[in-house]
């Protein structure tokens, strides 16, 4: 039987009593369905971006840039001004539009693919000028959006597509630490590696971007938050079972915490 | 003989699966094969199609828009596709899936309900074998057991041992259309 | 609807009451709701949605409004209500005197 | 291997018949809906010992491929329309460095990201050059599964004979459809690269340099030169196409691909209906069956192409006819398929006006 | 500012218009012969307030341009032949968004590294669509210094107009070559795009998203039909050429950019020789001057296309004339330039065979 | 007057002392005159290659890779067999050389606009896999061949036709150290930083040259050695001005010395 | 009035200053003006050229291959240029750098040791003044004061102290064709 | 041929005498020998060479071989000779007895 109804809001108890909101999702993330498989931690980091901006109350100034990949339609759930940019080409768009509106928030959103593989170059370079916006770095540790490939962050001997039996490091190289790396640069103000498998990790994650965006205000330089993601559907697991791969598989390599932090 | 299908569903039913043990039966047969997948992210969640074509001749276009059957498996599909079964053809639709059916009255149209039955049979993995043991019955282009060769086919090696599950969901698919649509006549 | 298929195991006594709202038609039932509740106060229901999804479904009594399951939902569907236990709620299943 | 008949995706035909074909090395990046390719080239190359590996991007993709293709190898990638749009420096340079190599492009349905619809908008990208200069691309355009296995064939032939990149232009549906294909047993035709390839330069010969830089005028024209005597010979001897019911036929269908399968049942259906109609299907985009077309300009009474764009290829069969019979277009776009039925309308319009006037 | 003659480089003179056109943002990467433009504007942006960015390459400096162009600003990037060539996927995707931007290529003879001499082999590219799709960009092409500036203005203007990306197509030589170039005073239309730059979504509107994807092949036929029909509206309202000593012509040459240039001597000196020929030089060559043409082709006897290529824009000739009278081809390439004397010489043969026949 | 002979032989001693040849130009380096401005290391460096390649009797064995850049016509003087890149892209076509003649000694010559600006990100992957080959890394802190536009690796404050009031470190960020951020990888094997413009330098340049092929040979991963270059064209000095240029300018941001050397 | 000229030699010498002096010269004389540099790698140490053309009327083709003068100061370029020059034209080289000259008899050729009196001058620098210098009095096509005026504009600012020696060089140049070539007739 | 324009200070007492060839038309005279060689045996000529360039002059009597000059000259152009001063050398500007 399908239910029709909409709400399941229903509780044994009476409903006389007054409750207080602790938790609404954000005004700024539209009511559309996401299109993202059950449990895909892009629609949680949608959610907590939109947030964010619900809290700095800077809807009105903040442009965001789409990437190629599963987030493509970011701009769908985002009910703010949106860029969608070529695969990997996102901090090229973000290094335009900031340089033009400096005052405005500016952030990239990619998935590793799209940032690491084919546009590491542009990541790079913004981050090396030290271009004064937000790069959210969804790292699920493969190619959600065309089903399955390696990225240039999955792990040593997972399966994907391209790695049927594994990755090979010996063939394709270590994962790149994507975090680690592009904290080298100068440019690179404050760079972070934060989870969303845990309600305290969503916590945390939410805070470095708030964090991020004060930066940014700042005019501090490009701030990177890489956020380590799942993908269910090419993973092969439920969104339960990712819990642990995080934890087990993911973490000990792409430990969470700061990475670069601002000398005070 | 030359049968134009489309099957039609959500992307976890099989239906992608259904038709490609079609078309690896029909091979068997040494008929001519097309199958064509609907493909892309939108099947994430959506619907996933495939039309299916065999025939004895050599097929021109992979891509039709009419047809002579119909399988289909969720509400959006039978929206989609229920107007594009040529008249005298066939609708074949699962029943706890799809709630509002066409009114045509110039096309067979045939209710089962197969995810009631797979579960039965054995899991609703199989709902979709249900639903082609039904079809081969109502159309018996290729014979049942060139499906179980192509089956071996579809499925990789290390799930050999469903074998016998699908083989019972075929069977059970054919019983539903006697016991269930003695009533309807059937156009073969 | 409420659906008691898998009831939880039975409210522990606690100062403040959370309430759940779901929007089950755009759940998709990934169950991490259900996980990171510690009070048990989420099942999975057996009906499916709309979408084709089982979803989730909350037991209120048993909630204490700490936001986990809402922080956590993917797609935005919970949200989260909380009192305190202070006035008395002549439905609630447990009635407790105030400290 | 003798013959052995397969039931196989257009894209996964197109990666076997790569192995079969001796395809030394594939360079590729994930792209709906092609990823196939790659997906099962990254399963059985390494079984043969071949080199298979997934580049960081399109741009290194082709930049891959250059470099094996310069050591005198088969070398090949394949990718859909974004990412051959990134790869056109590239294949600039290869053409210009003639080298050898197998470039297949899945046609999506653009511009921009598109959809990952099927489509033939790359139709001038791949016949006129999408990059920059003089230079051409052979162009092979198969509309069945089985030509996706043979175009690899004769493909990378084609490169070694005349050492030039080949594409073949094929789209969303043919890359994702499942037909039969038979594989019949091939030689590699093995033409000695040892002219010319970068592998290491003993004492007894010249060195070796792959470049397509010509910093004099006159060099360079001379190399221009060169080319276009080399298309000029290739225009002359590798014209491919397919007739359908063109003998008394009064309009003439004019399509490739999917578009040309999708005509052939209209064909079918509007000589149920009596009406004298054919299909020239052209098998190689470059060259370009311009004589066969001037040819039938002098029977039928008019043409009608039918793309999967706003009308590309178009342009070259009314070059070929060059004004003797009207030649109009008929196509649909985004993904979106002309379907038979529509197909037979718009003509039935066509002889219908046509025989009015 | 009042009208200001000065003497500059075809290159300069481009930087200069784009600052007096108001452009917002120059992003570019270096190569011969254009990177004066970049240099200019670097040294000269900075001073009005505007921004200027050398990018880390001609992919960076693509999207660059398309970002700047969503948030609504004056955009504009230049590069020459291997670098327009690697911003293919770029133009795809602006032209899939309909932003408004200038792109100017300053084309050297390829294919491949080449030479960096002056060549047209990129015309098929910039006017058929060297990316992926059904686009169109507008091109324009300057034969002259004030030109290069005049096409600045005008290509800004028509791509806020039209919502479309303008190529300015020149060459190395008209890019290097110094002549006078006189700057008349300019008000930009400002075209109102606040109903869909990305500047921050206000609460009292919709948000704005810039994007080239429709997934749903509904969606994307219908994206690109609106495409079609804006190009219809331009190949309607933007035809630009120039016709030299046409009216009584029986040879016409047909030629842009530096090859009309030398062209138009060969006319002064086929008339002195008591010869009837004339030019027309294609101004917009998307837009092509076709129905002129084809008008024409009722008058001369015959046409003759002068390219610095191996005969490309001869293609949309034919097309225009569709048969009416012979089109034939003069081109010399790889940086190469034919003289005056050898199209006098080409010429005279072709009137002296018309003649014969 | 211009002179006519070819060789400045005579000395004022007879000729009859025996004499041994204590230095004479490479075997491999073509005899061809190089187009290179006077004084330009790039010179020196296809010098010091071909050096190496006659030492180690591999020029049968050595293919190479030449970039867009100043020393694209390397192919013109060193006689082994060689490919001309696309801008950016010969770490991409040596990746393939040598996956597919894994045997054979595979380098790449390129300069900081090539190998730091276009062609970082085909640089990155390669030595993110570990690609067995050699880069040889000539920074001259400007791009030469299109006339002295900055490059990544410009200097804060130098001028350059790009930069004419000088890197801004605040536009454009500070220089790309590409050995030192490349050495994070862990495919690279062996990444040092030397100069040319002293004798001395250039001895240590070719011991690290020589190193580099033999790890390659030892199938270790891939080597970087980045060599300090000049530029006297475009850094409107000559080359004897250069050299202190380098040792007062280059080297405090550049500092030579090997950065990643194998654990042994 | 056309002047086709074609200015050529080495990288170094001042080739292109040269012709752009003379085409800032004629815009001060509001004639037409088309100058073209070669360009690019290969001026390194090779040849630069500009062929720089001053009328009253438009200007056509920018690129031409005969010219009314050519000014040569290297070998390669006395090579290339002096067969191009029209019948009846002028052909002007120094000769310090020119060791073997055209043997033509239809132009009138004329060398001049540019490079010992720049020296004598001032500098190697101020060689192609000497040049201009003398081919002004050859072909009076633009007044020695815009010369000057346009040596303004040619010049960055922090050079214009050296507008004396500039000045010196060209008046240095016409003396030489007096004082030298006094048998040559002139075909101004 | 020898130019003694710019003649270096006057050889020192030492066991090797060294020996440089020039190839002059191929040398571009960027110096850089001259600045390297700490004996002053290197000398840029008066007159230029076919290519434009005045270029490097050995006065080889001052040489003693260390080949640092040949190490840094970009183009290939200088070749080195050494001798062990142990044979009389009578042409030699110094007859030193052995050690
Ligand atoms: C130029 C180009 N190449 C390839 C693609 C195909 N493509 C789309 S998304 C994607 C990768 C997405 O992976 P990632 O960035 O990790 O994002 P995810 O989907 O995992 O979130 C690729 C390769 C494309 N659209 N354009
Ligand atoms: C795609 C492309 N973009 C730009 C150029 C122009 N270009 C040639 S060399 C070069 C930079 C060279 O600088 P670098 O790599 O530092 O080498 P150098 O000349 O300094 O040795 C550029 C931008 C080109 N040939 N191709
Ligand atoms: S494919 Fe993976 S990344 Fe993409 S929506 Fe599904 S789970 Fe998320
Ligand atoms: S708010 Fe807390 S207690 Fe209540 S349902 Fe959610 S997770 Fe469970
Ligand atoms: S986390 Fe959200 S989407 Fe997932 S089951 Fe719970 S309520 Fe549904
Ligand atoms: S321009 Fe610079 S790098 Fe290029 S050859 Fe001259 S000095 Fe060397
Ligand atoms: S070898 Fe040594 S001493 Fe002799 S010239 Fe060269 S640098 Fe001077
Ligand atoms: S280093 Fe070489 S090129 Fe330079 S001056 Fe000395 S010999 Fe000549
Ligand atoms: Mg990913
Ligand atoms: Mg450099």
């Amino acid at each position: 039987m399908i239910l029709e109804e909409t709400y399941n809001t229903k509780t044994t108890d009476s409903a006389e009593e007054v409750y207080d909101t602790v938790y609404e999702p954000p005004c700024t993330l539209l009511d559309t369905p996401m299109h993202y498989c059950p449990g895909c931690y892009h629609s949680l980091v949608h959610k907590l971006m939109m947030e964010v901006v619900d809290e700095m109350q800077i809807q009105e100034q903040v442009v965001g840039v789409a990437p190629v990949g599963c987030a493509v339609f970011a701009y769908e759930y985002m009910d703010i001004d949106m860029q969608e940019a070529a695969h990997g080409r996102a901090c090229a768009v973000a290094t335009a539009v900031k340089r033009l509106m400096p005052e405005k928030y500016v952030f990239t959103y990619q998935g590793d693919g799209d940032l690491a593989a084919i546009g590491i170059a542009e990541t790079i370079h913004a981050i090396n000028r030290g271009e004064n916006f937000l790069i959210v770095f969804v790292n699920n540790a493969v190619y959600g959006m065309t089903s399955g490939q390696m990225a240039p962050t999955t792990l040593p001997g997972m399966l994907s597509t391209t790695t049927p039996t594994g990755r090979d490091t010996s063939f394709y190289g270590q994962p790149i630490k994507v975090a680690e790396l592009m904290a080298q640069l100068p440019g690179a103000y404050y760079v972070t590696r934060q989870a969303v498998n845990s309600a305290n990790a969503v916590r945390k994650t939410k805070k470095a971007l708030l964090k991020a965006f004060q930066y940014q205000q700042e005019n501090k330089g490009t701030c990177l938050v890489e956020i380590v993601s799942n993908c269910p559907s090419n993973w092969k697991m439920t969104p339960v079972e990712c819990i642990s791969f995080i934890n087990e598989q993911m973490l000990p390599v792409f430990p969470v915490g700061d990475i670069k932090v601002p000398k005070l | 003989m030359t049968e134009e299908i489309i099957i039609a569903g959500f992307g976890g039913q099989g239906v992608l699966s259904l038709g490609m043990t079609l078309a690896y039966a029909a091979m068997i047969e040494n008929k001519e094969i097309s199958w064509m997948p609907s493909y892309g992210p939108e099947m994430r969640g959506g619907t996933a199609n495939c039309m299916t074509i065999l025939s004895d001749e050599k097929i021109s276009s992979p891509i039709i828009s009419r047809f002579d059957a119909a399988i289909v498996l969720n509400q959006p599909s039978m929206e989609k596709f229920a107007d594009a079964v040529k008249p005298g053809g066939l609708l074949l639709y699962e029943t706890s899936s799809i709630t509002a059916c066409s009114k045509r009255t110039d096309i067979d149209i045939v209710g089962i309900p197969a995810m009631k039955k797979a579960l039965e049979v054995s899991s609703a993995k199989v709902m979709n074998m249900i639903m082609l043991g039904a079809y081969l019955h109502l159309r018996p282009i290729v014979a049942l057991e060139s499906i179980m060769e192509a089956l071996k086919k579809v499925l990789p090696e290390k799930y050999h041992h469903t074998l016998i599950h699908n083989e019972a969901a075929l069977m059970a698919g054919e019983e539903l259309i006697h016991t269930e649509n003695e009533g309807v006549m059937m156009v073969v | 609807m409420y659906n008691n298929a898998t009831p939880g195991p039975s409210p522990r006594i606690r100062k403040v009451k959370g309430r759940v709202e779901i929007n089950i038609q755009q759940c998709k039932g990934c169950s991490l709701c259900i996980t990171e509740c510690k009070e048990h106060a989420l099942t999975l229901s057996q009906e499916i949605n709309k979408k084709g999804y089982r979803y989730a479904i909350a037991h209120n009594e048993l909630c204490t409004g700490c936001v986990n399951c809402a922080l956590v939902c993917p797609d935005a569907v919970i949200s989260v209500y909380r009192t305190k236990v202070q006035k008395t709620s002549p439905a609630s299943p447990q009635n407790i005197e105030q400290p | 291997m003798s013959n052995e008949i397969r039931l196989m995706k257009g894209n996964e035909a197109m990666a076997e018949a790569a192995i079969r074909a001796g395809c030394d090395a594939y360079f590729g990046y994930p792209i709906t809906p092609q990823s196939e390719v790659l997906e099962y080239l990254a399963r059985e190359m390494p079984k043969h010992g071949r080199v298979v590996l997934q580049a960081e991007s399109e741009v290194a993709s082709i930049n891959m491929v250059y470099g094996a293709a310069g050591a005198g190898f088969r070398a090949m990638t394949s990718s859909s329309s974004p990412g051959i749009s990134l790869m056109q420096e590239g294949i600039s340079y290869i053409a210009g460095a003639e080298l050898p190599c197998l470039i297949a492009n899945v046609n999506r349905a653009g511009p921009g990201l598109g959809t990952i619809q099927p489509g033939q908008g790359d139709y001038f990208q791949s016949v006129k050059g999408g990059g920059h200069g003089d230079y051409r691309l052979i162009v092979l355009a198969p509309s069945s599964v089985q030509e996706m296995a043979d175009h690899v064939f004769l493909g990378f032939d084609l490169a070694d004979k005349y050492r030039n990149p080949v594409m073949i232009l094929s789209d969303g549906a043919v890359g994702q459809m499942m037909e039969k294909v038979e594989f019949k047993p091939y030689t590699n035709p093995a033409v000695d690269k040892s002219g010319w390839a970068t592998v290491g330069k003993p004492k007894d010969r010249q060195r070796h340099y792959i470049t397509s830089l010509h910093i004099k005028p006159e060099k360079m024209e001379e190399h221009n030169l060169h080319l276009q005597e080399k298309y000029r010979r290739i225009a002359e001897a590798e014209v491919r196409f397919e007739e359908i019911k063109t003998a008394d036929a009064e309009l003439l269908f004019v399509a490739y691909g999917l578009s040309a399968r999708i005509c052939q049942k209209a064909v079918d259906l509007l000589r149920e209906a009596g009406h004298k109609v054919g299909l020239l299907r052209p098998i190689s985009l470059f060259p370009f069956p311009e004589k066969r077309l001037a040819q039938l300009a002098g029977q039928v009474k008019q043409m009608l192409c039918v793309e999967l764009n706003a009308g590309q290829m178009v342009e070259d069969v009314r070059l070929a006819v060059n004004g003797k019979v009207p030649v109009s277009f008929y196509g649909r776009m985004g993904g979106m398929m002309p379907t038979p039925e529509s197909i037979v309308a718009h003509a039935e319009t066509l002889i219908l006006t046509r025989h009015d006037s």
